[in-house]
């Protein structure tokens, strides 16, 4: 593994209207970790990926991405540098194909840019897409539009834009609040895969428990916007206070 | 890029000749001016008599130009109210080049083009620093202080609300005179085909499919590293040219610069067409063009025919104002074409047995 | 001193005038996100209704102008009845429909009664002036701002009294989640645009009276502006209308009498075009 | 007995067939189970009962027929409904949105702030700016203002911390001794614990209709419907 | 009409295009066009309607107010081989259809279209109507000797407005008048701080030049700031229609008037108002334009013996030509195309619907000479 984290956090926090949302956070990643960040509704857990990813502006600390300060670069440069998220509520473009997603998403992973203007709409980027509909088992509605999809298929469409582009940090946001039962371990695997095969260093935040047990490196707990505790999992699920904030009698 | 259509045998061949037929319509449209051929009720004389063709010159640029417009609404999900304004910097740019520059004309319809784009540049790159109904908001301000600019006669440049005539021994010989109509024609035919082409190149190229991305959702656009900014901005310098370039043809064809053009109705009748024909579809843009052009046009002579001067007064009063007879048009058009006329046979190919769309298949131009 | 209050009072009646038409337009732009470009048609009725009924039905002014925004009340339901209820949720054919309608209507006042302005009569109360500060301000002026401020009062107690306001802003953002709560949305819609045209009806009539007549295309000349204020003033907001509108009327007021051309109407539209560009949410912050 | 009966339900989307006939009843106590793969028709089913999507069949709320109404006159009838997008409205603040729900005389707010005390708190804030979870309390606490006849929810513990689940399933269970329950779930060791009868559904159509507690106590029969083994805890199921 | 010449079908008939407004906000002006043309036509040709033999048919083509359109429908008619075009009800359509027309070699004559700039524009572009010099020279002479006075002009900062500012200037300074002028922007909805402005400047003569739906304003806030106490108010005279729109101050404003109903008392205009009165139609401000335009055409095709294909020949008919219309003896400039005619002082009396005007003193035609513009090119 790699020297320098990946991803470092020093003392990040934003605030709205002097309201502390995530509250002095520091961490530090490393390259092909997977962490996990558990907490209660409302602990800032999707905060924090936003102000990683920079859809909210830090209003204190600092974001590092291998070693460089990215505390304030916009969105798209985040990204570009290879941060790629899912949205815990599903954002997607509802006129487009699931196809089209995920061309529109290789195409921005290969930086056209601007010269696009000058080239036709080749499909440089079919088995690239055809591939990542089948491991997201997508593929029979590859011609639907978003809007038209079910709320499961969303959320693994949201999944299959976010890997056809393959960043290097993953952000993922419950990705699998509801998929079906049934679709739930392959989903696993897949971010296993991602993760083990691929070596890609991933964040995810999840409220089912085993789903996380059997990937995680290390587990953080977020409550009030802080981080509460950040430790291998099988330590931290014996900690009562974690038991007592989170878990409660789990279901 | 098209997504219609099944694949049954005859479905094929229907498309095979749906991409053939804009190639035939556009060798029709060139014959045009060497027909003779009535067209009653449509147009007042023969296809090929200057008066007509003067008409479907005009329906061709609005075509071309509601067109252009629909580059930002229906590609980008930009909805300007200053396109117009871009339209009046290549018609008075290049008007004025001629007249006070003395620019040989050539050279005044790059500089008109020329301006439209920077225009189109500057202006663009503050409005789109502001989205949704501010950023319409900000393209309405900018237009409506040039319609203001325009109307106050700056240093007796614009003309005011009299206009400018085009200096015609400027003009090349071919252009001027009621006889050479058929080349003002060609002009405006060619300028369509161009904004036909631009458009479809953006709208086919790796960018359009980041415009389109953009107009379903920007921000997720962002997420995957690009910069909608930038790409909005192309998207409007790219439409801001071309309206400039119909600026120049419309010049040629009306034979003068007049504040009308730079009117936020101007604008508004752009929106108007693009919706009329159907927004973000390929041919929809043209055919409302083409529509509300012949309409405004034509709805005068029915206005002010002998029929309608002999209803009795329920009906005549109504019926003898061509704008109302327009907007009547509009109203009729929303109830029972949806989607606007471009929709049209689609609309025919579901309700039809042979062939039921899959809803999940897109029926738009992407 | 005189010249000063005479531009303020005048430019606050001008400010007023501009509330009055931009009301019912931020309502229903602001709440419902229809972009009625019919309402200078529903201004027009206003005034044409208010104009008839004083001149040909023999009212008096104080009974026609009622009379105007009644019957452009009724206009609007028709209206929301027949034409937009069927489009919520089509932003881009309800342009194409209530432009038909912006144009037809004019054409169709144009029709009955000549393309020329026509006088409306002033009741002798407020032909006068009055002189205040060494500046004689006509007394109109003040009848427009009372009416505002009702007009303003009401709208806000509206809001604020019933639920009307919530049901439309939050069936704009998803109808059928507020149809599944038990909620008649189209009922809330139409009382909404009633109300809004029932604002701009009310506006046509007094535009009529500021005027001195009515002509078939006044109601779309003023659009623009009315538009400018409901954007500045922040989409939704009255309150913010109504301090756009004051703003609006005195920079216009006072540009188009100081700077040496008159550039009021270029100082609003530059001040609109840099007040979005620095506060994209208009003067109240709400998301325009 | 049966408080909703529904018999083949169908639903044609812009051209596309998404139900087939469904068939469905939901008993007039306890929770009643709606289950089914991603895609397999659950939503839609609880949208065509409430008018929500174009449909044709029959639903009846003890016994007066619904699908000739508009969804206003269908939920005055006294149904509630948490809505699988949760559709709060984003621009409307915490304690905005529960009064459009507002539709009795006296709601009950003591109920949802007790259950949900986060939503007084935040009573203020744009339920745009409430994390996941917390809309998903909004969406639950609207249903409880009112006296309902029924409680339709679309996958209401989805996104929510395992311990607000727990309190969620417990306030569905004592809900549900006075109001009957319509529960579309992927949870299905919350569907274990409070279901009675459940439906499943398969490609637009009605699967199986039976015991809930048989169906996941039958090895084969569940791996057939729903896909998944339940000799254990499905994985990702806690 | 004589049995002779009826029944013109015999020779080709004169085919002339009336380009003008039929709808729009000019769509009064264009309708009292209209009746005039067809008034005059009926007087030209002895009610025969014909010029040797030649049928003298008219085409009307709605321009809406609309340059472009105008410009579609001018195109149309001289493709379908009219030679002679007429109407323009507004100065725009009237500037941007005259080059047209010379491009084409086609007769075109101005309608009510007031713009000085029309007046010696082109070989082939003549008028019908008065243009705003006469206007102002109107004006003028209610001021009597100009040396040493003062002059303001209040009008909408626009090109008729901008237009009557200078004609006043080059007018009036030139008699030695000191002239400003007060401009106020064409869309301004409250004019009292104009009103103001006009009265603070104290001239001895206020000249108002105002077109559009606020002059029911601009004439309460005039009267309210209590301009007319201390100033001559001079402003010209619209339509029949327009003359409650003046108010109470009505009777305080001096008139200039190109010609209302009955202002000019001349055997021309008894026929005119006879033949309106057929159709149903009253004489009122440009009633004459259309009357006088039919003469022209009429005197034109005689010349010419009923063939127009030499359409500089049918110029040259016109130029130098002196006649007896509607408003009196009426002069084509040679030089310019100027139509030279007398114009009216006027007052009105009565407010609101009785407001009525009667001529006190009728201006010859010389005395309201426009300065001479040579043709260009
Ligand atoms: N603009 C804002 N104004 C006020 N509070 C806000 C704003 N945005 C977020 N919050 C609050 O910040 C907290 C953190 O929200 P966040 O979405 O990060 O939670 P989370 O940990 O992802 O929760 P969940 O598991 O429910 O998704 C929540 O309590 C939310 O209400
Ligand atoms: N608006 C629509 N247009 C076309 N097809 C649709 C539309 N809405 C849903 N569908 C399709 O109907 C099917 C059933 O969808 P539905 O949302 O009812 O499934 P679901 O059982 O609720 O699934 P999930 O567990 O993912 O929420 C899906 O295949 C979906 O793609
Ligand atoms: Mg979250
Ligand atoms: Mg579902």
């Amino acid at each position: 593994m790699a020297d320098a984290p990946v991803l470092r956090l020093r003392g990040l926090g934003w605030a709205v209207r002097g309201v502390p949302i995530v509250e002095d956070v520091s961490l530090a990643v490393d390259e092909g970790e997977f962490l996990a960040f558990i907490g209660p509704n409302g602990a800032g857990k999707t905060s924090l990926f936003n102000l990683v990813s920079g859809l909210c502006p830090a209003t204190s600390g600092s974001i590092e991405l291998d070693g460089a300060d990215i505390t304030a670069a916009p969105v798209a440069a985040r990204a570009r540098r290879g941060i790629g998220r899912t949205f815990q509520t599903s954002s997607l473009w509802p006129g487009l194909t699931v196809a089209e997603h995920l061309r529109l998403a290789a195409q921005a992973a290969a930086g056209t840019g601007a010269r696009g203007l000058l080239r036709r709409r080749a499909e440089p980027y079919r088995e690239q897409v055809d591939a990542t509909l089948d491991r997201t088992r997508l593929g029979h509605r590859a011609e639907a539009l978003a809007g038209a999809l079910s709320h499961g298929e969303k959320r693994k469409l949201e999944l299959a834009v976010l890997l056809v582009g393959d960043p290097r940090l993953i952000l993922l946001d419950e990705p699998m609040a509801g998929v079906s039962a049934e679709e739930v371990p392959a989903l696993v695997e897949l971010i296993r895969a991602v993760h083990r095969d691929q070596g890609r260093t991933v964040l995810m935040v999840e409220h089912h428990m085993d789903v996380l047990l059997g990937l995680a490196d290390r587990l953080a707990v977020m409550h009030h916007g802080t981080l509460l505790a950040l430790d291998a999992p099988a330590r931290l699920m014996a900690d009562a206070t974690v038991q007592q904030a989170y878990l409660g009698e789990a279901l | 890029m098209t997504a219609v259509l099944v694949g049954t045998d005859g479905a094929s061949i229907v498309r095979r000749m749906l991409r053939r037929w804009p190639l035939g319509l556009l060798l029709l449209l060139a014959a045009a001016p060497y027909s003779a051929l009535p067209v009653p009720g449509l147009l007042d004389g023969p296809l090929g008599s200057p008066g007509s063709l003067q008409l479907i010159a005009l329906c061709l640029i609005y075509g071309g130009l509601a067109t252009s417009y629909d580059l930002l609404l229906g590609h980008t999900g930009l909805l300007s109210f200053g396109h117009a304004l871009y339209f009046a910097t290549g018609l008075y740019a290049t008007d004025l080049a001629m007249l006070e520059l003395h620019l040989p004309f050539a050279a005044a319809v790059l500089a008109g083009i020329g301006a439209a784009l920077l225009l189109a540049l500057l202006l663009g790159a503050a409005s789109l620093r502001v989205t949704g109904i501010g950023f319409s908001m900000v393209t309405l301000a900018f237009a409506q202080a040039g319609a203001i600019l325009v109307q106050r006669d700056p240093g007796g440049l614009t003309g005011g609300e009299e206009g400018r005539a085009v200096p015609a021994d400027r003009l090349p010989g071919a252009l001027v005179g009621i006889g050479n109509t058929a080349n003002l024609y060609w002009i405006a035919l060619a300028y369509l085909v161009l904004v036909l082409a631009v458009v479809r190149w953006t709208v086919g190229s790796p960018v359009g499919r980041v415009l389109a991305g953009i107009r379903e959702n920007e921000r997720r656009v962002e997420v995957l590293g690009l910069r909608p900014y930038g790409y909005k901005l192309v998207a409007f310098v790219i439409a801001g040219g071309l309206a400039g370039a119909g600026g120049a043809v419309y010049l040629l064809l009306t034979g003068g610069a007049t504040p009308q053009a730079a009117s936020s109705d101007a604008t508004l009748a752009l929106l108007v067409m693009v919706v009329l024909g159907g927004s973000g579809t390929r041919w929809g843009p043209l055919l409302g063009g083409l529509l509300y052009t012949w309409a405004a046009h034509r709805l005068g002579d029915l206005a002010n025919s002998t029929d309608v001067a002999g209803l009795p007064a329920v009906l005549r009063v109504p019926l003898s104002q061509p704008l109302f007879l327009l907007g009547a048009l509009f109203v009729a058009v929303v109830y029972l074409l949806p989607g606007g006329l471009a929709k049209l046979p689609a609309r025919i190919r579901t309700t039809s047995p042979l062939t039921s769309l899959p809803a999940s298949r897109s029926v738009r131009g992407e | 001193m005189g010249t000063f209050v005479l531009l303020a009072c005048t430019g606050l009646g001008l400010g007023a005038l501009y509330f009055l038409i931009a009301a019912g337009l931020s309502l229903i732009f602001g709440l419902m996100d229809v972009l009625n470009l019919a309402h200078g048609a529903l201004l027009s009725v206003g005034g044409y209704a208010a104009w008839w009924a004083a001149t040909g039905g023999g009212m008096s002014c104080w009974l026609a102008v009622p009379f105007g925004t009644a019957v452009g009340t009724l206009a609007a339901v028709l209206l929301e009845l027949a034409l937009v209820r069927p489009l919520y949720g089509r932003p881009r054919e309800q342009i194409l429909a209530t432009v038909g309608v912006g144009l037809a209507v004019p054409a169709l006042l144009a029709g009955l009664w000549g393309a020329d302005a026509r006088p409306f009569p002033q009741p002798a109360v407020l032909a006068g002036t009055v002189r205040l500060l060494g500046a004689v301000v006509p007394r109109d002026r003040f009848l427009l701002i009372a009416a505002a401020l009702l007009v303003l009062l009401a709208l806000r107690l509206f809001l604020a009294r019933t639920r009307y306001g919530l049901i439309v802003r939050a069936g704009v953002a998803d109808r059928a989640m507020v149809t599944a709560l038990g909620i008649d949305v189209r009922r809330a819609f139409t009382l909404v645009f009633a109300i809004g045209g029932a604002a701009a009806a009310l506006g046509g009539a007094l535009a009529g009276l500021y005027f001195g007549s009515v002509s078939p295309d006044q109601g779309p000349g003023l659009l623009i502006f009315a538009f400018v204020v409901v954007v500045m003033g922040g989409a939704g907001s009255v309150t913010g209308a109504a301090v756009a509108s004051v703003v609006v009327g005195l920079v216009q007021q006072f540009a188009n009498y100081y700077s040496a051309a008159g550039l009021g109407d270029l100082a609003v539209v530059v001040l609109l075009a840099v007040l979005l560009l620095v506060r994209p949410g208009g003067l109240t912050g709400r998301l325009a | 007995m049966t408080l909703l009966q529904v018999r083949d339900l169908r639903v044609v989307i812009a051209g596309s067939h998404v139900l087939h006939g469904v068939d469905l009843d939901v008993a007039d106590t306890g929770v009643t189970a709606l289950l089914g793969r991603n895609g397999a028709g659950k939503t839609s089913t609880v949208k065509a009962v409430l008018g929500l999507v174009p449909r044709t069949g029959s639903a009846r709320l003890a016994g007066r027929e619904l699908t000739a109404l508009p969804t206003y006159l269908i939920v005055r009838h006294g149904i509630g409904y948490v809505p699988e997008d949760r559709g709060v409205f984003p621009g409307l603040t915490v304690a905005q949105n529960l009064r459009l729900a507002e539709r009795d005389a006296r709601p009950d707010y003591p109920l949802v702030h007790q259950l949900f005390p986060e939503l007084k708190k935040r009573e203020r804030q744009l339920a745009g700016t409430l994390s996941g979870g917390q809309q998903q309390m909004v969406a639950i606490g609207r249903t409880l203002l009112n006296g309902n006849r029924l409680i339709i929810a679309d996958e209401p513990t989805k996104g929510l911390a395992p311990k607000v689940v727990a309190e969620v399933a417990d306030a569905l269970a004592r809900v549900a001794e006075r109001v009957p329950v319509l529960l579309v779930e992927q949870n299905l060791a919350l569907v274990r614990r409070l279901a009675g009868p459940c439906t499943v559904l398969a490609d637009g159509r009605t699967a199986h209709r039976g015991d809930t507690a048989e169906l996941l106590a039958d090895e084969p029969a569940a791996r057939r419907l729903l896909g998944v083994g339940t000799h254990r805890p499905p994985e990702g199921s806690p | 009409g004589t049995a002779g010449t009826a029944g013109g079908g015999a020779q080709a008939p004169v085919r002339v295009g009336l380009v003008y407004s039929k709808t729009g906000p000019l769509a009064a002006y264009g309708a009292q066009y209209l009746e005039g043309f067809k008034a005059g036509l009926d007087y030209a040709t002895q009610g025969t309607g014909a010029v040797d033999g030649h049928r003298i048919e008219y085409t009307e083509q709605d321009d809406a107010g609309d340059p472009a359109k105008a410009v579609s429908e001018a195109k149309d008619l001289i493709g379908q081989g009219y030679r002679i075009l007429a109407g323009s009800t507004a100065s725009g359509v009237a500037l941007q259809v005259a080059p047209i027309a010379a491009q084409n070699k086609v007769l075109f004559i101005s309608g009510p279209a007031a713009a000085d700039k029309l007046t010696g524009l082109n070989a082939y572009t003549f008028r019908s109507g008065r243009q705003s010099y006469q206007d102002i020279l109107t004006a003028a002479s209610f001021l009597g000797d100009a040396a040493g006075r003062k002059v303001t002009v209040l009008a909408q900062d626009n090109a008729f407005g901008q237009a009557n500012v200078a004609a006043v200037k080059a007018v009036l300074g030139g008699q030695g008048a000191s002239v400003d002028a007060v401009l106020a922007p064409p869309d301004a909805t409250d004019l009292t701080p104009f009103a103001t402005q006009a009265k603070a400047a104290r001239p001895d003569l206020l000249f108002v030049a105002w077109a559009g739906d606020t002059a029911s304003a601009l004439w309460t806030a005039l009267n309210q700031q209590d301009v007319f106490a201390t100033t001559k108010v001079v402003t010209g005279l619209d339509l029949a229609a327009s003359y409650p729109l003046f108010g109470p101050a009505a009777a305080k404003i001096s008139f200039l008037d190109h010609y209302f109903g009955g202002a000019a008392g001349t055997d021309v205009e008894k026929a005119m108002t006879a033949y309106l009165a057929k159709d149903g139609a009253k004489p009122d401000i440009f009633s004459p334009d259309g009357f006088t335009a039919a003469q022209l055409v009429v005197h034109a095709v005689e010349a010419n013996h009923g063939s127009v294909n030499d359409t500089s020949a049918l110029a040259k008919a016109l130029e130098g030509w002196s006649f007896d219309g509607v408003k009196g003896r009426l002069t084509v400039r040679a030089a310019d195309h100027a139509l030279l005619q007398p114009m009216f002082q006027v007052q009105l009396t009565g407010t609101g619907a009785a407001a009525a005007p009667s001529v006190l003193r009728t201006l010859p035609a010389d005395q309201v000479a426009p300065p001479v513009t040579p043709i260009a090119g």
